[in-house]
Formats: structure tokens, C-alpha cells, sequence
């Protein structure tokens, strides 16, 4: 796969470099993902402060001391309220939050559904390795019915959950997908998502080479397919569920789901029209004398 | 002191509390000092409802248990509060053909209370006015019960009701004319309550505000700029309140999908750099327990606000209790600095708003503030907030431009730092990059787990705990000579030191100026911080004091074990109540002066 | 509406009979859903001891005391993963559990997102009057835009949650809707949602006269129909979907998909497979010298 | 007391468990006592890990911080690990071209420390075998090392790896014959470990078991027929064990979707009749806490055991700690009656499982069973359990089907219940139904908000305490004499008294059996049971002891804290470690026999 780098790029993609060892096993998914993030970061012309990068626990919030950039590392599926809350403080500051499946769909699936109806202006990327790597290989949501697992020795007795009919039904305003190991797909898709006005979902297929035998590198190689250079055109709901949803044959991947004419949900707070300052820059004694009227 | 209480009962939905809170209105307008308590349900409509207004022309925070006029919506009320109502007090009720039992005729005659049946369908049909009006209809009884004027009431529903138009006021007028003339009827329109004392003009222009406004003008004042909440009874007023005010204020508001959620959210907007804050009840502060040892490793300021309802479980959502203070200092897992303070009335409930939003931000770390159903919701009469006293303190927060460039990564988690307070920017400054990184972690925020790296971690944490204890003040004392209150900050000789904190307050104070026992020596030790806590004081008083009272509304004395875990002397007399009910004046100055 | 009962459904009926008075507002839903539960009990056959009542918090909770039969109070938010747990114990015993929309769509949705990819073998029934009731008319997740509520004095900036299309993502077993003037139409699909292998899910439009002013009794009245009475069969995934969503017009009422050739959870447990006892039958002192064998 | 140790070290998935695993079982086998101890890096893989093992052929219960044989796997074990050598010891490693720094070397020399390069890739490639198979090779050489016989191993070997084949069976044969012969070679076949002690026969017949699994038996034993669970480490292994033997034992395993599911899917079977438990950390407790105080107020029995790791948020999630003490006791809102007891070893992981069920069925109230990493993880050599001692008690469980038709609905939680506990019965059961009410509620657990029944309920509740305070054991006093335990009933003098809770047990008892100064009478007093809080014998024991000492695997002495929080004395004297490390024996000794 290739990776064409301008030199500009480059440099400023350096200067997302942490001196911190990558500690994930070799062949994860997670480091393609931490290349893409970078690259994605430059290429949008964001500087390490000029962003805010929140991580759930997991493998992949193991990435949180791995890059630089404000980070911060939270708990177990609580990334998404914690990165909104962050956003509405200061809305002039991208934030982006990465969250594993097990935390997306199992402790912290409620902020996931939160977090789509309410639209949100932050970019959620999902470390979507179907299972939970860090605490050593146990089924989630999305782990395959059948297959043995950490806890699970005869297979999951739950559905798996289909995950793109689920954030579909929640009306999103931005839904892409894309491959641990396509780092050109990542980056466009990625960039889409920290341009996009409202939540953008990112689900990423993550190769984890020492839980997941069912969906490995080479299985999402072999399926894993560019939609949008096949003329996919992300302006239409019904079209985009279908085609996420038909995983069979081929993974359609890049920006499936698009719309920018509905307002985040900070566009939409009734106080805050017309405010020229953000939350963050408001921070004084307020004079309560005129409201205590009402109380004499 | 001379004091007088009036009790509005019926069922939930039948304006019981617009009732009362008209009548306080106009009391405190008319000069008296008024504290309003309420009582009702966990239920929307028809439940046992009642509003109790203790009115007085000196400072007044408690209710007593028994009454100079009640008034009954319905027969539930005469059936359950007559008993109540003291010797020459007054019974207003709208129950046709009641007959009380022949016991409590008996005790009712006794005490020579006038029992008065006021038609109020029949006059509200003759008038063609709505139903509703029936309220107006009661109120302009009891306000000429009270011996004041009509014009009063007139005053006070032409604002409340003026932007209605003219036809409504119009009939709101006959109603309370007609209530006027109805009491003419009575006894020769003799029958008044005689001993409301004389009104003193001080208290004209205070606010009649709940805890629960007060707290959420408290928290505007503070410079807070966002509130996410969910509802929980008796946390759910200031989330409306705040809501109420959002276009006025700015503020961000949002109503969570959960307790987890609206922690999270106040901790993403507080890391950003605003003030936020969040609120909820002991259910809901549970699942928020997490977020706060969260907020403690990532060294975030924090501001939780818990008030307490009885529990366990669902327990009594309406009602009041001071159960849950081990739970403020003792849930959230692993080991860490935390502030736990807690409000008593409206004054402080507005006060320490900025107080803890200072010390969230100076030592970077969780606040709790407890506060409970009875002050949440009581009406407290207020002098209007001061304006010059709040200052904001933001602590070690770096944000001037060169001072940020000269910082390190390094410099975010410095374990060295003096009393573990390291500098602290905001995501977004052109400077070094951090992680505010939830596993232990050394000075930049990278993970390490290492020994020596974990002992200087927490020690450095734990060390802003020592300088914390050393910056919060002492329990205060009040000394209540000759039934005025006067804050000493000498270690005096007492015959009597009561202790308590939260909402009992009010009471003590209240029940302490009414001390029997002519030249006693009585004082109350009020303790605002709760963690960490602070004994010194306590000890010193305790051992000159003939006798130490506990005072807490809950089962175990949770103030006690406090004291005790932190090394303090153990007090063995205590006044204990956990039945969801706040202590009432006369009940505690029984109590009080009891043997024991 | 009409509620013939034969003699004997009536003396069954009144076994379930409590002496505590209902403190619903006048013209709550809850009266009629409280009548058609035990009337779909007393149809089923289940006396007051044959049955666990699991409630979750909320106006509909205050049933807990104004019925008899085994009755739960619990948290709000989650009285699924109560009952299911309380099921998996003793399986031959009919469990049933009620939920808000506040609860099932918020605090705990998590829950009913889980309860329903487990295809747990218990019924939950919703009381969807688009509010929370108990804590006196806020927003919930169910409440549609552009309506002031209690807390969101400008409307919420949030979505309204498409709860059908959403249930549906999550590939149940049993969808039914009534609404809580239709004591007919609830007590039909309560007895089939007794009846279910798996997860039945009842959704059941409440008027809420106090705080719901948009989805009334008399709009719902006016809106709602039996589908199953116009031809509706259930057995078709997609079109049950698509009927359940389509509410512009007029709202299809009935048993909208069930299907019962799934194993229920318990039924996929490999250990109780064959198990003639219930774990509640099995409490007794194990002898584990066998299995400390490995260890030696 | 003679005592060896050895330590595996390399990356996180290359095989040091399975050669610590490996080499103790066949010490055990061959007749010693054996106690594993591992540390690792909470990543997946690469990640510096250790596996220690202690070895005597007495009791041994702990750890010392220096070896006597080191295994390497690769050159991070040389450079971190090489100066925890004790004089005379053994570096095997298989780095190529390996050098010490300098200083490591001198040490090394000074020490007598003999450094043998294994080049197991070469001698793996010449057998042609897997590389996996490096892991016989090097346990080979240790196990010559030890002065063992090949055939030992062997015949592990075969066991483990029999159903894999004759072929996989014979190359292992080879990789551990060329173990041997390799040893042959250097220092002409002379390099031994001298200092094993002789073996005791009696360990033979033990089991080697990690107190997660010896936990996960001691549910099964209790009759416990359902897990609902979350993975979180240190409670994931409990999971994990009990999932893997769900096809033997039928239990109902579920991981659920978080730790509120699991703790209620735990209470809703519990109250439907069967014995359930669930299990997290810290973390998970947190969110569990609502759920305890919904078990509280319907009076459910219900099992939670919390193990810890230092916090405070993610923390260190594989190091351990001792800093949730006091959320055990003080979270979860309300006031209620609970027990909190903590295990310490193998052994009462198992026994106290039981004691866990009956606890709670008994007094119809939620129990907090604490572990903590060390226990859950380490492996110790435990003796087969006594299958007799344990009994089911389940309280006041009507079941009987006369006494059933008597039962009325008010009997469920009716208030003068003596010691507050009243007739529990199932949901199925032929008999009046009740409601298992989460509001405050009266004896049928109708809804009831009176002031006479909350404190009625309450009181009811909060009897339950008072009982279970009088069944549950006080501290149990362990005297040394001679280097030899013996349990002492009597309150007797004592020059140096410790006292600790949970995994400190064994290396406090380690250390005391090597305490310095003959003829010192020196007792360890060991709480098991933690809430509701003994200090009777304490106080007893205390007040004739030269010096007491309290021994805590955290901050803040929390044990301490809840003993005085419970009127009890004040241990001033503290060793406290907060490093994420349990005590090691060696540094325990010279931190007991320091003066202070
Ligand atoms: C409250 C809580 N519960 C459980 C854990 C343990 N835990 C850490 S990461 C994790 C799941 C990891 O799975 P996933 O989110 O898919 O991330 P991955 O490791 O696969 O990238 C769990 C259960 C925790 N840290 N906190
Ligand atoms: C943890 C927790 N948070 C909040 C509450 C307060 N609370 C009680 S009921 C309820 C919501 C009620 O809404 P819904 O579930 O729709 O039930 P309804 O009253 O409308 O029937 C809330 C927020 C609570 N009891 N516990
Ligand atoms: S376990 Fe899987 S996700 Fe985790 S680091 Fe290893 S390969 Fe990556
Ligand atoms: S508020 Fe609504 S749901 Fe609650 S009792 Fe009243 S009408 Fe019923
Ligand atoms: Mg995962
Ligand atoms: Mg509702």
C-alpha cells in the first residue's frame, strides 16, 4: 500500500512524534490506525495544540501516550460524553475520540446512541477489532456467534450485533468506514470526519492478529473495497444503509454517509446563537442583582 | 421571639404551593422573615401535600410541628393535621358537612380553635370564575385572617397575573374581594389571627428564593457557563432553574442521557478550561463515582453537587436526610484528594458556589457539595446576594502566551511540585502537549508503572490533601447569649455545644435562641468543610463544654464517625432522626434540654 | 371500548386485586395498562404466585404496589438486566418486566439494546408516554423536537429517537404495539408476548395527560388500529419493520413481528442443555475434588 | 527457615508463565512448598513480565526481593534484574554476545554470581523443533540446575502435552535430554543450585492454585449456580475460570455488557432463589454501588467481590493494592447494613465463599468479598479443601409448603422481625406475594412515606447489624514461637503485635517466623472480617503490647481508619506501602525490626 507523503506533510506529521515505544503485538491494526490519525491531523493543517484527542481503555487507548497533541485517556466507554462535554466548552477546538468495540457497544453503547442524536460536532473513530483486546481476548458485541473465546468458551449465546443498521437507525449525520491496514483510505476518511459539521462515525476494521482469527488483515484486504471511487455518492440515507449493511461479498468502504445541512448540536443550543465567545472564554463573576428581582 | 406558622394542606396539584408561596410573598413584602417548608409525594397529582410557612419579624430558618392556621383543601387534611394546630389557632377548610372525630373535637375545643368552612365552589360558581381561582378565593381568606389589607394581594396578583390581560385580573380582584367579604360573615368579622408580631421593614426587599435558586444563581455567579444534569429528586430544581434561566445566562445546559453522561460532560468542559458543574441525588451520585476518581488522576477541577434524599435504594425521594455523607467521602476507588463541603441555606448555598469552584481549580481536583432536600427546596428569606465578596481563583492555571511557551510537557504532572499543585493549561494553548491520562502516569502523562514512579505519583496527589486541610477553615461557632447569635472565635467555656453541619443549621440556631435556661452558655459548631476534617477545634471546645450534642438526620451519626476515623474525640450524645424529616424547633429544643 | 370478560376471567382477574389505591393522575395510560396486565395474566392462566412483576422507576413503577402477584421495585433504568437475571434462575417461572421510556431509552438503554440481542426468555413491556412522568415531565429521549418540556424551556437540540427502526437494528424475536386506551388490543398482545420464546418487546403509547400534550389519548385514539385485524402477518421481518416506522398516517397496533424458531438465551446455554432442575433447585454443597485434580 | 527463589523474566508472551508454571509443579511435586508471584505490564504483549517462585519445604506464603537463580529471556531481565542476585546465585540466559555494564559485573563477581549462556535458538534450529518448544528447552536447564531428574519432567511434559501426539511428546523428550546434556558442558557438568532444601513429602498431594481459581471452587462449593461478570483485571481470571468450567459444573455464566448488568442480573437471581455472585475492581464497584443499595432496601442477598488495584481511575491495572477499603464500607448511598470481609490466601478464597452466601442469606443483606491482585494472581500451594466443613445456611427461608400457605404478605418485611431479619420467600412460591419494593415501604413492601415507617423500616434494617456484629468473629490472633504459628485464643502480652487484613497474611506470617530477637513474644492479628468492625480484642491486646504495628498495602491506613472510625484505639505506628507491590518478606523484616 502506499503512502505518498509530501514533504510539508511529512514534517508536520513529525511533529506528532513521541518519544514513547508503540507497545501493541506485532501485526495490530492499531498502529496503522495511529499513522493514519497523524497523517489525517497534518494534512488538515492541525498542529499538536491545536487539537484535542480523547481515548477510551483499551488497546487502542494505549495510543493516548503514543502521539502528541492534548490528549487524554479516560474511562472504560465513557469517551464520547467526556470528548462532547470538552467540544461544547469550546467549540472552536477540534476533538476527536477513539473507543474500542467492547467500550462503543457494550459499557458505553448508550453515549454512542446519545452521542449520534445529538450530533455532537466531534469525530468518533471506532477501533473496531471485534473483540476486547486489552483485557486479553473476551467476546463484544460485535464478536461472531460460534467462535470461542476468553470467558466464552462455547461461542457468544447473543446476537451479534450488527452495528451499521444500529448507528443507521440513529439518523446519523456522517458514517465512513475504512481498514487498519489502508492507510490512504483511513486518512481520507479521517479527514472527512474532523471536516464535518456534526458527529461523524468512523468505524475502522481493525486487524488484531492475537484475538481475532475471524476477521484478520488479509481477510479485510481481500474484501475491503474503496466505494466512493466505485461512484458510491454519500448524499443518500437509504442507498448508504443498504451498502454498509451488504458486507457478504465486499466491505464497502470510504465516506458512505454525508449530510452538512443539519446543525450540531452546539448550532442548535438557543443561548449560545450569535455568541462570539465560547464557554472557556466566559469564565467571570457574573453579576446575579437583575435576576434576584423576580425573587423580592 | 415571637413567631407564627400557617400550614396549607391537600392533594398534590390542587396549588397547595401556589397558595403558599403567595401568602409568603406577601408576608415578607409586609416585613416579616418567612420560611417556607414543604411536604408532598412521590407522585404527580393526589398525594398528602402540604406547605408550612413559620413567619416572623426576626431572622427565621425552621418550621415547628405545630400551627396557628391551617388550611385544608380537602378532608384529608382535617383528618391528619388538625391535631396540629395550637391553643386560639385557626382552621380553614373547603369541606362541606365536615364533622371531625369526636377526640379531636374535644382536643379542638379545648384548645379553642375556630374551625371556618369557606364555600369556596359555591362562591367560585357564583363569580362564573375557573376553578383555579378557587386558590385566589383561599389566599384572600387567610390574608384577611392575617388582618392585612386587600390592596396587598391585589399588588401581588396584578404582577403575577398582569400579563394575562385585564379580564383575568379583573376577576382575580372579585375573588379576593369576595374573600374579604366572606370573613365579614364570620364571628362578625371579628375572627383574625391575633398574634402575628409586629412586621419589621427589613425584610421588605430580601428575595424569598429556595436552596435550589440559590445554588443555581450561586453557580451563575461563580462564572459557571455550563450545567449537565439529569433529574433526580431533590437535584431536579436547580437543573430546571439553570434551564429556566439559559437565555438569559448563556449558559450551556444539558439535560444527559444519564448521571455517568452529565459527569463526563462536566469533566470535558472543566479539562477544556470553563466552569461546569453537575448535580444529582445519592442513586445517581453512585454511578457517578467513577468520573471522580477519574477527575482525581487526571488532576481535574470538578464540581459535583449531591443532595441527599433518604435511602437506600429509591428510599423516599421527597423527603429529606444527611445519609449520605460517608458515601461523599468514602465511594470512588483508589486513594486521592477530595473536597467535601456542604451547604445550609440559601446564603451559602450561593456562597459556596465560587468557594468550590476555587478549590476544584486551585488544588485540581474533585469538590463535592451536599446539600439536601430541605434546603433544595425550602424558601428562605435572603438579604440580596453580595456582589464584591466572590473572587475567582483559578489557581496554577497558566494562560498568558510567553509563560506557556516556557512550559514543558514534564511540567503538567510534576511530582515535585509545591504541595503537589503543578501548572495546568488548557487544550488549545500554543504550548507543550500533555496527556491527561487516566492510568498512573509520570510528569508528562505518559503511562508508567513503575514503583518509584507510583509512590511519587500519589504521593503528590495526596499531598495537595495536607495543603487543602491547612487552607479550609475551622467548624464555626456560634455563641447565642441572651437569644442573639454571635459568631466567637475564641475557644470559650460552653455549657451547651451542639455540633452539626448541612441543614440543620437553621433549626439549631433557631431552637438555641429559644434556650430555656437564663444564662447559659450555648453554642453551635457549624461544620461547612466535611473532608478533609478538620478536629482541633472541636477538641479544644469540647473539652471545656459541660456537655457536647451531636446533631445529624441520620442513623449512624455520620459526622461522628468522621471526626472519629480523623482522629478526633468520640461524641457520645447524639440527636439522631432519619425519618425524612427535618428537625422541627420546638421538637429539637425538647430534645435539647432533655437529661440524658 | 368494550372489555368482555367471562365470569371465570373476572374471579382470575380479581386475584390479582390490591388493596392499595392507584395515585395516577386522572386520565393516565397507566390505569389501562395495570387492567390489561392482569387481564392477560388472568387469560394466561397464572395465578398472582406464578409470576415475577419486575418494574423499573417512573410513574408506570407505582404499579409495584397496586397488584398482587411476586413484585420487584427496582433502579431506574434497570429493570432488564433484573428480571432477566431473576429468569435465567428459574426459567419455568413467567417473568415480566415494565420499563419507561425515560428508562429504556436513556439511563438504561444500554439494557434494552443487550435484552434484546440476548433474546432473554421475558416481556418487556414500555410505557411510552414520551416523558418522564415522575420527576414531573422532562424531556426523554422518545419526546419529540420543538416541544418545551420541563429542563428544555427551547425544545430539546437532541434528535427524537426513532425507537422502531431502532429496536428493530437489534434483530428481535417479538415486536408488538398497543396503546393505553386499547385494553382489547394490550391484553391480545401481552398474552402473546407471555407466550414468546425469546425477548418479546411491547411498546405501548401512553397518554400522559399532565406532561404529553402532543400524543393524547384522543390522538392516539384517532391514529391507532389493530394491523393484524386488517391482514398484518408477522412473520415478515421487513415488512413488520416497515409498518412499525411508517407513523405518518396512522399507527399500526398489534403483534408486528414475532418469530419462534430462535432459541432463547437460556435455551442456548450449552451447560443447562438437557438440565431437568432449575439453578434455583441446585443450591447445595458441590464436592469439587474432581476438578482439584488439575491441580495437583 | 531456609528458603529459595527463582525468577522467570522476559516479555509478555514468550513463555514466562508457562516456565514459572512448569518448574512449580514440579518442585511441588518433587516436595516443596512453592509460591508464585507474577508482575507484568497491562499491555498484550512485549511488555516486561516476571514469574517468581519461592520455594521451601515449610509453609510459604510470599516473596523475597532477591533470587537465587535468575532466567532471562531476553536482555531487559539482564539489565533490570541482574542486581536482585543473591552471593552465589545463577544468571541462565540467551542473549549472544551479552555484557554486563561495568559495575553490574563487579557486582556480580564480588557476589559469586555464575552467568550461563544457553543459546536455545541454535540448539532449537540443530532439533529442528518449534520455537515454542524454547520453553521445555530452557525449563530443562533449570530443572537440571536444581539438581532434578530428567524423568520429572518428563513426565509433566507428557501430561500436558500427551493428547498431542507421540511426536509432539518425543521432541519435547529431546529439547529436555539436550537440556541436560547442555549443562553437562558447562563447568564440567558441576553447576548446581546448592541450596535447596531437602523436600517434604507431605506437599506432593497439594494443589498449585492461583486464588482466582481456588475463589472460582469455593463458589462452586457454595452452591453457587450463577456468574455475571465483567472482564476487568484482577477479577477477569475468576471469570475466565468459571466459564471454562461451565460444561462440568452447569452453572449459568454471563459476561454481561457492563458491571451494572452483571450486579443486577446477580440480584435478580438471588432473589429468585439461587446462590449468584459477581465480581470487578474498582472501577466496575463503582458502578455496582447503586445496585448494593438497591439489595439493601429489598433485603437481597446478594455476593460482590471487588478485587483491587491501585487507583485512582484505571490506575495500575496488573499491580495490586489495598486502597478500597473504605469504599467497601462507605459507598453506596443510604444507610444499611452490609458486611465486608477480605480474603487472604488459597485457602479462605475457598472457605469463604460459603461463609460469603450464608452471610448474605442469612441477614437478607448485600456482602462485599475483597481480593486484590496478589491473591488473585499468585499462585500458592494449597492443601486438597475440606469438602465437610462447609454448610448451607439460608437464613429464614420459608420453602416448606405448609409453612409457606401461613405466610402473610406483611411478613415479608415485617418490622419487629427479631434482629430485623423476617421470612424470606421465592417468586413461585404457593403463598401470599409481596413486593420487593425499592422505595421505602412498608411490612408488604407497599410504598409507605409516614415518619413512623421510615424509622420503623430503617430501624429494622439497621438491627440486622447489630445481629450480624454479634455472629462474626473477632480478629483471629496468630502467635509465633520459635519460628512456629500457633493460633492464640487468650488476650496474652506480646512485645510486637502487627495487625493487617487480606493478602498481607502470608508474608506478615513469613516474616514473623524470621523476626529477629529470641524469646520475643511476637502475634499477628489478622481481620478477616472488616464491616461491621471488631476492635474489642484489639483494643485488648493493644493495651499490653510493647508495640503495635499496622501493616497496609496503601495511602492512607484505612484499616486504621475504620477502627477508629468504630471507637476503636489508634495505631500510630504504620507501615504503609503504596507502590502497587505487595510486601516482600526480606523488606518487611527490616521494616518491622526498624526502630520507630
Ligand atoms: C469500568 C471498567 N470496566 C472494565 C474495565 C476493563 N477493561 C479495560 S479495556 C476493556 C475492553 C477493551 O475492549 P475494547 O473497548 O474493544 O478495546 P480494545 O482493547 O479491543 O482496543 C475492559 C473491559 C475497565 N477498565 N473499566
Ligand atoms: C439513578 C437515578 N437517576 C434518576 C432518578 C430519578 N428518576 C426517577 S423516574 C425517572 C424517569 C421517569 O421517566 P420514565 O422512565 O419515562 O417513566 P415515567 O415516569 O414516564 O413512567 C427519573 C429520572 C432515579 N430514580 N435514579
Ligand atoms: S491484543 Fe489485538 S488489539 Fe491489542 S495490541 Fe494485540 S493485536 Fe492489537
Ligand atoms: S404524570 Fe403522566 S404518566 Fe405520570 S401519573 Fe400523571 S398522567 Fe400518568
Ligand atoms: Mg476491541
Ligand atoms: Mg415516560
Amino acid at each position: 500500500m502506499s503512502i505518498p507523503l509530501d514533504s510539508g506533510t511529512a514534517k508536520k506529521m513529525f511533529a506528532f512524534h513521541c518519544g514513547n515505544q508503540c507497545t501493541w503485538c506485532d501485526g495490530c491494526g492499531d498502529y496503522g490506525i495511529w499513522t493514519a490519525v497523524k497523517r489525517a491531523l497534518s494534512e488538515s493543517d492541525i498542529p499538536p495544540h491545536g487539537v484535542l484527542l480523547c481515548y477510551d481503555v483499551g488497546c487502542h487507548g494505549n495510543t493516548s501516550d503514543k502521539i502528541l497533541g492534548y490528549r487524554f485517556h479516560g474511562l472504560h466507554g465513557r469517551v464520547i460524553p467526556f470528548a462532547a462535554g470538552a467540544k461544547l466548552a469550546n467549540p472552536r477546538l477540534p476533538v476527536m475520540a477513539f473507543g474500542g468495540d467492547g467500550a462503543s457497544f457494550s459499557e458505553g453503547v448508550g453515549h454512542l446512541v446519545h452521542g449520534i442524536r445529538s450530533n455532537y460536532p466531534i469525530a468518533f473513530v471506532l477501533h473496531n477489532n471485534g473483540n476486547y483486546g486489552l483485557t486479553t481476548g473476551q467476546a463484544s458485541s460485535l464478536t461472531q456467534q460460534g467462535q470461542p473465546m476468553n470467558s466464552s468458551p462455547n461461542g457468544i449465546p447473543e446476537h451479534t450485533l450488527n452495528s451499521m443498521d444500529f448507528v443507521f437507525s440513529l439518523e446519523p449525520t456522517f458514517v465512513a468506514r475504512a481498514w487498519s491496514g489502508d492507510i490512504d483510505m483511513m486518512t481520507k476518511v479521517l479527514k472527512a470526519a474532523i471536516g464535518h459539521r456534526g458527529f461523524a462515525f468512523v468505524d475502522i476494521l481493525q486487524a488484531c492478529p492475537t484475538y481475532n482469527d475471524f476477521a484478520t488483515h488479509s481477510f479485510l484486504m481481500e474484501r475491503c473495497y474503496d466505494a466512493n471511487a466505485e461512484g458510491h455518492l454519500p448524499d443518500d440515507f437509504a442507498k448508504a444503509r443498504a451498502l454498509a449493511l451488504d458486507t457478504s461479498k465486499r466491505i464497502a468502504c470510504g465516506v458512505l454517509f454525508q449530510r452538512e445541512d443539519i446543525p450540531s448540536f452546539y448550532e442548535k443550543l438557543e443561548p449560545r446563537k450569535d455568541k462570539k465567545t465560547t464557554a472557556v472564554e466566559e469564565v467571570q463573576i457574573v453579576d446575579t442583582r437583575a435576576w434576584e428581582k423576580e425573587f423580592v | 421571639m415571637t413567631r407564627v406558622s400557617l400550614k396549607v394542606t391537600g392533594a398534590q396539584g390542587q396549588g397547595v404551593n401556589s397558595i403558599g408561596e403567595m401568602c409568603a410573598k406577601g408576608l415578607k413584602r409586609a416585613g416579616y422573615c418567612v420560611f417556607g417548608y414543604k411536604e408532598y409525594m412521590s407522585l404527580i397529582k393526589g398525594g398528602h401535600s402540604s406547605y408550612q410557612l413559620d413567619v416572623a419579624s426576626e431572622a427565621i430558618e425552621s418550621s415547628e410541628t405545630t400551627v396557628d392556621m391551617l388550611v385544608c383543601f380537602n378532608h384529608h387534611g382535617l383528618e391528619r393535621n388538625a391535631r396540629e394546630v395550637k391553643s386560639g389557632g385557626i382552621i380553614l377548610h373547603q369541606t362541606p358537612q365536615w364533622k371531625f372525630s369526636k377526640e379531636v373535637q374535644k382536643t379542638l375545643e379545648e384548645r379553642g380553635v375556630r374551625v371556618v368552612y369557606l364555600p369556596s365552589e359555591d362562591v367560585i360558581k357564583k363569580l362564573k370564575a375557573k376553578p383555579i381561582l378557587g386558590n385566589v378565593l383561599v389566599t384572600s381568606v387567610v390574608w384577611a385572617l392575617l388582618g392585612r389589607k386587600a390592596e396587598e394581594l391585589k399588588e401581588l396578583v396584578q404582577e403575577q397575573f398582569g400579563h394575562k390581560g385585564e379580564k383575568v385580573i379583573e376577576m382575580n380582584f372579585k375573588c379576593i374581594e369576595e374573600g374579604f367579604a366572606f370573613l365579614q360573615t364570620i364571628e362578625n368579622g371579628k375572627l383574625k389571627m391575633e398574634n402575628l408580631p409586629k412586621p419589621n421593614l427589613e425584610w421588605k426587599d430580601h428575595l424569598l428564593i429556595t436552596g435550589s435558586e440559590a445554588m443555581g444563581l450561586g453557580l451563575i455567579h461563580a462564572g459557571c457557563r455550563m450545567y449537565c444534569g439529569y433529574p433526580m429528586t431533590p437535584s431536579s430544581q436547580l437543573l430546571s432553574f439553570v434551564a429556566d434561566m439559559q437565555n438569559k445566562t448563556g449558559m450551556v445546559i444539558k439535560q444527559a442521557e444519564d448521571e455517568i453522561t452529565a459527569a463526563q460532560m462536566m469533566s470535558g468542559a472543566m479539562h477544556m478550561g470553563t466552569r461546569a458543574a453537575t448535580g444529582t441525588s445519592g442513586g445517581g451520585f453512585d454511578l457517578m463515582t467513577e468520573t471522580v476518581s477519574l477527575n482525581a488522576i487526571i488532576e481535574n477541577p470538578s464540581v459535583f453537587i449531591l443532595a441527599q434524599r433518604p435511602g437506600p435504594a429509591t428510599g423516599l425521594p421527597t423527603w429529606t436526610a444527611q445519609g449520605d455523607l460517608l458515601l461523599a467521602v468514602g465511594s470512588a476507588h483508589g486513594e486521592f484528594a477530595r473536597c467535601v463541603m456542604a451547604v445550609s441555606d440559601a446564603e451559602d448555598s450561593y456562597d459556596l458556589m465560587s468557594e468550590a469552584f476555587n478549590i476544584a481549580e486551585k488544588y485540581q481536583t474533585p469538590v463535592i457539595v451536599m446539600t439536601d432536600k430541605q434546603i433544595a427546596e425550602a424558601l428562605f428569606t435572603q438579604k440580596p446576594y453580595d456582589q464584591k465578596k466572590a473572587k475567582i481563583d483559578r489557581g496554577n492555571l497558566v494562560t498568558d502566551p510567553k509563560a506557556l511557551k516556557e512550559l514543558k510537557s514534564t511540567d503538567r504532572y510534576n511530582p515535585t511540585a509545591k504541595d503537589g499543585i503543578s501548572p495546568r493549561w488548557l487544550p488549545g494553548a500554543e504550548a507543550a502537549t500533555y496527556c491527561a491520562q487516566g492510568d498512573e502516569h509520570n510528569a508528562d502523562g505518559s503511562v508508567d508503572e513503575s514503583a518509584k514512579n507510583a509512590v511519587e505519583q500519589m504521593e503528590k496527589r495526596l499531598r495537595k490533601m495536607k495543603a487543602l486541610e491547612r487552607e479550609i477553615a475551622e467548624p464555626v461557632l456560634t455563641k447565642i447569649e441572651n437569644g442573639k447569635l454571635k459568631i466567637e472565635n475564641n475557644d470559650v467555656d460552653l455549657d451547651l455545644l451542639v455540633v452539626s453541619w448541612g441543614s440543620n443549621k437553621g433549626v439549631i440556631m433557631d431552637a438555641l435562641k429559644g434556650h430555656k435556661g437564663q444564662g447559659r452558655k450555648v453554642g453551635y459548631l457549624h461544620y461547612t468543610y466535611l473532608w478533609p476534617m478538620k478536629t482541633e477545634r472541636l477538641e479544644k471546645l469540647m473539652s471545656k463544654a459541660k456537655r457536647t450534642v451531636l446533631v445529624e438526620c441520620n442513623h449512624g451519626g455520620q459526622l461522628g464517625m468522621l471526626i472519629q476515623m480523623s482522629g478526633g474525640p468520640t461524641i457520645k450524645d447524639k440527636i439522631l432522626k432519619y425519618d425524612g424529616r427535618p428537625f422541627f424547633v420546638d421538637e429539637l429544643q425538647s430534645l435539647l434540654s432533655a437529661p440524658c
